[in-house]
């Protein structure tokens, strides 16, 4: 790890007056569990470096009875939330498979949405990859059975974050605080794909924060989340998918279907939200709404299983959400 | 079974739970004016710092770039706790922040001042033994040892917690653990069969 | 204290006296009777004293096949 | 002579691991964990590159930095050798120093200019063995060994009833040691203490002296505690020389400890495996033939054989042809079981199939096949004993019928290990006048119980409670014992230490014989008493006998004899597993294992033992794989998020049962029960989900895949006729990453 300056930011605008624009040359840091690695790793390299975990951490229900939860908010205050897990199990059950215990004591909300790859290419210093200015994508014929089996590159990153599925599909907001004051970006235009921008993955500027996501009001709807890991102890998922159903008796009049660990942004099967709407749920339903769901799938050199565990995560999580069997 | 419709939620539940910073700790040591006016900035060189570690305080000089497992072990000499992974994969590393496991090797030192920090040399003096350690040696619950003080932890917060957890329960809490020996199911026994492991 | 020079069935005296395997430190010494017990295949990760690599000083590998008198590096 | 006794006070009994306590309490110091008054902390900067001639190394800004000591060169330019310039494998030495802190030396190290040349590497098998490769060493990459055959192989298959055909392999997994490699150096004038992570301290002395050209008189060597070793640090290594050159050069003590990434790279690894096979049975399904065409790759070093047929089943007919294969990457060396789990996972997969094509119980066609002498006859009786204990009777055929995703199995493989003793362990054994006793032996508890084991067998012998008897061991200073591998540690150490105490009590007996009025020779001690063998009423307490020995302790050597340690283990295992088909994920659910180990000293450790070699072998069957770059050469996961370990909630219910065979003495425990689990855990996937998986790890997309295979060959109807096809090769199936080392 490089020497690095620190700041302590008591709140937000010492932290964002303590941001530089240079991108990588000063860093927040909220739990560490993903950037004191990168920076164990010289994949980070900051000079500076602002602690931004005491800024906002309450979960507290907003006036019109959505929710809102400060960046600083660590992975298990959020799983032991008991409000949150009744009204977004969807996104309680996606951030109680999160790492492992200690990730969750530590980890934060915001650490968790703004998380870089874990592509392995990234991660190890001797490839010089896209996302660091190199000239390519190792993964592209290399060893890339955990990369992404949807979008046309050219980084075949897969998103980290398994919060940002859920948020994405409780149509989420994050609020962006930076020089210029604060500005709300809805989760669908925050993340990112690398043609837009390859060196990030969201619309975060060197100098902005986010300060905390606020959820819409849940409504009349059926949510659930399932993430599929290989190992079951500590593992990153190769797929998950958060159903949200808002249904009339037992027919899906609404839903909003999101997958993850499968895109460089976590990726709306609208298709699929199509072909399961006016339909009641069934494990045939379900299973053709997450035939829908990978279509279009444009898998790589190694990683075309990962369309069947893709598929196999949205028909689960539309059964979970049903309150059906998965299996 | 359909789930409750709606948002439910009282708004005091949501306060009740929800935790607002309680971590304000100033800073410690030299303030120095950084790029931007304002800006109190320490380091990259040491800093001195102040960490609670096992209830007792202690001052240290370190680098900001140093960890909270770094500093205890080649600076305090407490070696109990292992690094191993380093990348906050294994738990070898296992210390209490506030009475919650953590990865030591994946925290700041200087960003663990103000916390309660405990490591495995917390739980008995020696030579009298924890009732989590007396359970691992029961039940053979470690061989060559070196995961063995993060597991202890990782058991013991769990009991702090949850004092008759289920198997799976356990199993759980000792997820972020790896064990290369393949004690596990030993530690399970252990960490099932321990009695009292609640510290008053 | 005697401490004996490692010897082992997989190498002999007109081998390199730097070429070591894990057999050299073990020792076991089978039983003529359960011989069965050893099969015939080469599993021996060979390595150099010289070198503590499994390459010698001359930079090719070593192994009871080539680490003989007569490779320049080898000593008796 | 001497023998075991008869009836045991201690040995036997599940008795507790002396080390636990300082152990769980964190309070043990490891190689890791020790500080010297003025240590510095050592680095070495290695190759990021696969293959490289490195053309010059700058060390005068990495020596200005603050905190360094010490730097030097690891690969030495000065050599007129040019090959010696080259770096064959990323992670390889090429310079190193020493800083007063670990984080500036990291600074340091970075701070070093290398010119690389890269030059054309081979990442895979495949890679490697075609005929235009870059060769990783000038004979070429491809090393064949003498064919072994017996009999007429073409012959035998075409009279067989039934014939498999088929590609299996296996991958490269890393020993994963949790303490890494590593030491601390401080010399004293000439004389130099090493407190290594070793599984050898003698091995490591002599190797220390050679590599640095000093007598062995001059250097001490100690290992108190070590963390995990599996093979893999049975030698000394570069950086062990490295870090007393550097303690030397600096004046000060100096600790090296490699991190992971270092681990990971340079530190061993287990070789693939890979044959291609054509096995048949005859009409009774009895084995005909085996013809296997191997090969697997230990890196850039040799050593990648393996047993096949795995050494268990009677087969008259068998062909072999073996090729070692070199790639840039690092070198293979012992790991827990060389070559067994290997040759075990083939040959009890192959069984598996034809016992499916014969329409036989695969049980039914291991008991037709197994040899029918003793001792080898333990694997018919504990086959029906592990059926039993796994509920083989409801097993299904090939192909859980159940409806639904999540469909189970049942598997089971055998294994077989020399353990042995060493006939070279020597011991020490001294009888203090206050009735003290220490027994030191050079031996090393490397995680397995050692310490525990010397120190029940000493107190058993003086009949005396465990805590009045006191064991050192981990340090040259003690009486020579081999090194912790080959499982010849238990039948090593405790004839020696049971040798040697007796000699002691010998000594004891003849002072106090003449005033009991007993021979010497029937003198006894049990229930701290010394006291006539017929008679316990004629003896004295302990130390009241001590007490005649007056101002000088008994103080004797004594040296391994034959008598009390057997060669041989037997062992069977069976798996229940679960896999959900429409992910691929495997889980275990149970594991039965049925293993001998003749006398049992400590019974927890030796079922410890058990446990551990299975997790282990869950490790191996499901999540381990060492992935190299296949255009690179470089790990892609060097550390343990990627590199896939099991944790707690991957482990089954897992049902030990030892079989005590007290007459054969003690028989090593440490790598019979990892050799057949991944065997075990591979046919059970096969049987729940009616495809064959034919090679490691089972992840979801090799499960998948042979899902797609099976799919594909059903709609080419044929089903019963020999694969002719290998994975992957099959259209339909998924294009698969089968990991690194092809």
């Amino acid at each position: 790890m490089k020497s690095f300056a620190y700041v302590d930011a008591a709140n937000e605008q010492e932290a964002i007056a303590a941001l530089g624009t240079q991108r990588g040359r000063i860093l927040p840091i909220a739990g560490g569990m993903d950037l004191v690695g990168l920076m164990k790793d010289y994949v980070a390299q900051p000079d500076r470096v602002v602690n931004v975990k005491r800024l906002d951490r309450t979960i507290a229900a907003t006036p019109d009875g959505g929710l809102r939860i400060g960046a600083a908010a660590t992975l298990i205050e959020l799983v032991e939330h008991a409000g949150a897990a009744r009204a977004y199990p969807a996104l309680v059950q996606a951030a109680a498979e999160v790492g492992t215990p200690q990730i969750r004591h530590a980890g934060t909300v915001g650490g968790n949405v703004a998380q870089r790859p874990r592509c392995w290419y990234f991660r190890n210093e001797e490839f010089q990859c896209l996302k660091k200015g190199g000239p390519r994508c190792f993964a592209v014929d290399g060893e890339n059975q955990l990369h992404a089996i949807f979008g046309d590159g050219p980084c075949h990153i897969v998103h980290a974050s398994s919060l940002a599925v859920p948020i994405l599909a409780y149509g989420g907001t994050f609020r962006v605080a930076g020089p210029s004051g604060e500005r709300d970006v809805a989760a669908a235009d925050f993340f990112q794909m690398p043609d837009e921008n390859l060196m990030g993955e969201n619309v975060l500027r060197p100098n902005e924060l986010v300060t905390h996501v606020t959820l819409p009001p849940p409504g009349r709807v059926r949510s659930a989340t399932c993430e599929i890991r290989f190992k079951q102890s500590h593992d990153w998922p190769l797929a998950l998918a958060t159903a949200i159903l808002t249904m009339s008796g037992e027919t899906v009049r609404g839903a909003r279907i999101v997958m993850g660990a499968v895109a460089p942004v976590p990726w709306r099967a609208q298709a699929a939200e199509a072909a399961l709407t006016g339909q009641a749920v069934t494990e045939a339903t379900a299973g053709a709404a997450a035939d829908a769901a990978v279509r279009d799938a444009k898998p790589m050199s190694g990683n075309a299983y990962k369309v069947q565990i893709a598929r196999t995560a949205v028909k689960r999580a539309i059964l979970k959400a049903a309150g059906l069997p998965t299996v | 079974m359909a789930p409750k419709d709606g948002f439910s939620v009282s708004r005091r539940d949501f306060f009740k739970t929800a935790g607002v910073g309680s971590l304000a700790t100033g800073l410690l040591g030299p303030v120095e004016l950084g790029a931007q006016a304002g800006v109190r900035e320490v380091g990259p060189g040491a800093v001195p710092i102040q960490l609670t570690i096992n209830g007792r305080r202690h001052d240290l000089t370190v680098e900001p770039r140093v960890t909270l497992l770094d500093a205890v072990r080649n600076r305090l000499d407490l070696t109990g706790v292992k690094r191993v992974c380093d990348r906050g994969a294994c738990g070898a590393c296992t210390m209490l922040l506030d009475g919650r496991t953590v990865y030591a090797c994946s925290i700041l030192a200087i960003e663990a001042q103000g916390r309660d920090i405990r490591t495995v040399e917390s739980l008995a003096a020696a030579p009298a033994l924890h009732p989590v350690e007396q359970a691992f040696c029961e039940h053979d619950g470690l061989m060559c040892g070196f995961c063995t003080p993060g597991l202890v932890m990782a058991t013991t917060a769990l009991l702090e917690k949850t004092p008759n957890p289920t198997a799976d329960e356990a199993r759980r809490a000792l997820d972020g653990n790896i064990c290369r020996c393949g004690t596990y199911v030993k530690v399970l026994e252990a960490a099932l069969a321990t009695k009292g492991g609640r510290r008053g | 204290m005697d401490h004996p020079t490692p010897t082992s069935r997989l190498v002999s005296a007109d081998h390199c006296s730097s070429l070591r395997h894990k057999g050299m430190y073990v020792m076991a010494e089978p039983d003529p009777k359960e011989s069965k017990y050893f099969d015939a295949y080469d599993a021996t990760a060979y390595w150099c004293l010289r070198t503590q690599r499994a390459v010698g000083p001359d930079g090719l590998p070593v192994h009871a096949d080539t680490c003989r008198m007569g490779r320049g590096c080898c000593e008796p | 002579m001497a023998s075991w006794p008869a009836h045991p006070a201690l040995l036997g009994t599940p008795t507790r691991r002396v080390d636990g306590p300082v152990k769980a309490s964190g309070r043990a110091k490891y190689t890791y964990d020790l500080q010297r008054p003025g240590m510095l902390y050592g680095r070495i900067l290695r190759s990021p590159h696969a293959c490289a001639r490195v053309l010059s190394i700058d060390l005068s800004a990495a020596e200005r930095a603050p905190g360094v000591k010490f730097a030097m060169p690891v690969i030495d330019l000065a050599n007129p050798e040019p090959l010696t310039h080259k770096v064959m494998y990323q992670g390889q030495e090429v310079a190193a120093l020493a800083a007063e802190t670990e984080e500036q030396g990291a600074d340091a190290a970075r701070l070093i200019k290398v010119e690389y040349e890269v030059l054309p590497h081979v990442a895979t098998v495949e890679q490697a063995m075609r005929p235009e490769a870059p060769k990783v060493f000038p004979d070429g990459n491809v090393r064949e060994a003498n064919v072994d055959e017996t009999g007429d192989v073409e012959a035998a298959l075409k009279a067989s009833a039934h014939v498999v055909e088929g590609l299996y392999w296996t991958q490269v997994v890393t020993h994963s040691c949790l303490e890494t490699h590593g030491l601390v150096c401080e010399w004293s004038g000439d004389q130099l203490t090493a407190w290594s992570s070793t599984q050898a301290v003698h091995g490591m002395r002599e190797g220390l002296a050679r590599g640095l050209g000093i007598p062995q008189t001059s250097i001490r060597v100690i290992s108190q505690y070590m963390g995990g070793g599996f093979g893999s640090k049975l030698g000394t290594d570069p950086q062990d020389v490295i870090c007393a050159q550097l303690a030397k050069g600096a004046g000060r003590a100096v600790k090296l400890m490699l991190d992971r990434k270092e681990e990971q790279l340079s530190t061993g690894n287990r070789p693939s495996a890979y044959a291609r096979v054509r096995a048949g049975v005859d009409a009774d399904g009895k084995l005909t033939a085996f013809d296997a065409e191997t090969w697997g790759t230990g890196g850039a070093g040799r050593g990648a054989g393996y047993p096949l047929p795995y050494n268990i089943y009677q087969i008259p007919v068998r062909r072999r042809r073996h090729k070692d294969v070199y790639i840039n990457a690092g070198t293979q060396r012992a790991m827990r079981a060389p070559g067994h789990p290997q040759g075990a996972f083939i040959t009890e997969v192959v069984l598996d199939e034809l016992a499916d094509q014969a329409g036989l119980d695969p049980l039914e066609l291991r008991l037709r096949n197994l040899p029918a002498e003793a001792p080898d006859e333990m694997w018919r009786r504990y086959f029906p004993m592990g059926a039993e204990k796994i509920g083989w009777s409801r097993r299904h055929a090939t192909g859980d019928p159940t409806p639904g995703p999540i469909k189970r199995g049942l598997g089971c493989a055998a294994n077989r290990w020399a353990g042995a003793g060493s006939r070279r362990t020597q011991g020490q054994c001294e009888i203090f006048p206050d009735g003290g006793v220490t027994m030191r032996i050079g031996t090393q508890d490397i995680g397995t119980g050692t310490r525990t084991l010397v120190k029940m067998v000493t107190a058993e012998t003086f009949g005396l409670p465990l805590d009045q008897v006191v064991v050192e061991i981990g340090d040259t200073q003690y009486p020579f014992a081999p090194g912790s591998g080959g499982s010849i540690t238990v039948g090593s150490v405790t004839p020696t230490t049971r040798v040697t105490c007796e000699k002691a009590l010998a000594a004891l007996a003849e002072k106090i014989a003449p005033e009991l009025g007993v021979d010497p020779a029937a003198i006894v001690a049990s229930n701290g008493r010394v006291h006539a063998v017929n008679d316990p009423s004629r003896g004295m307490p302990w130390k009241d006998a001590c007490k005649r020995l007056g101002t000088a302790p008994i103080s004797v050597d004594g040296q391994w004899e034959t008598g009390l340690s057997s060669v041989g283990t037997s062992g069977v295992q069976f798996a229940d597993v679960e896999v959900d088909v429409e992910t691929g994920i495997t889980r275990v659910r149970k594991i039965v294992c049925v293993q001998d180990c003749g006398l049992i000293i400590d019974r927890l450790t030796a079922e410890s033992q058990c446990y551990g070699g299975i997790t282990m072998g869950i490790g191996y069957a499901l999540f381990e794989d060492r992935i190299l770059d296949r255009n690179t050469g470089q790990m892609v996961n060097p550390n343990m998020e990627f590199y896939l370990l099991p944790g707690p909630s991957d482990i089954p219910a897992i049902d030990v049962t030892l079989m005590d065979q007290p007459e054969r003495g003690v028989v090593g425990l440490g790598e019979p029960p990892t050799i057949s689990t991944a065997a075990a855990i591979a046919n059970a996937v096969s049987n729940a989900i009616g495809a064959r998986i034919r090679h490691l790890p089972i992840t979801p997309a090799n499960v998948l895949a042979a899902l797609a295979e099976a799919r594909a060959r059903e709609r080419r109807g044929a089903s019963g006729s020999p694969q002719a096809t290998e994975p992957g090769g099959v259209q339909g199936a998924p294009p698969i990453n089968i990991g690194g080392a092809r």
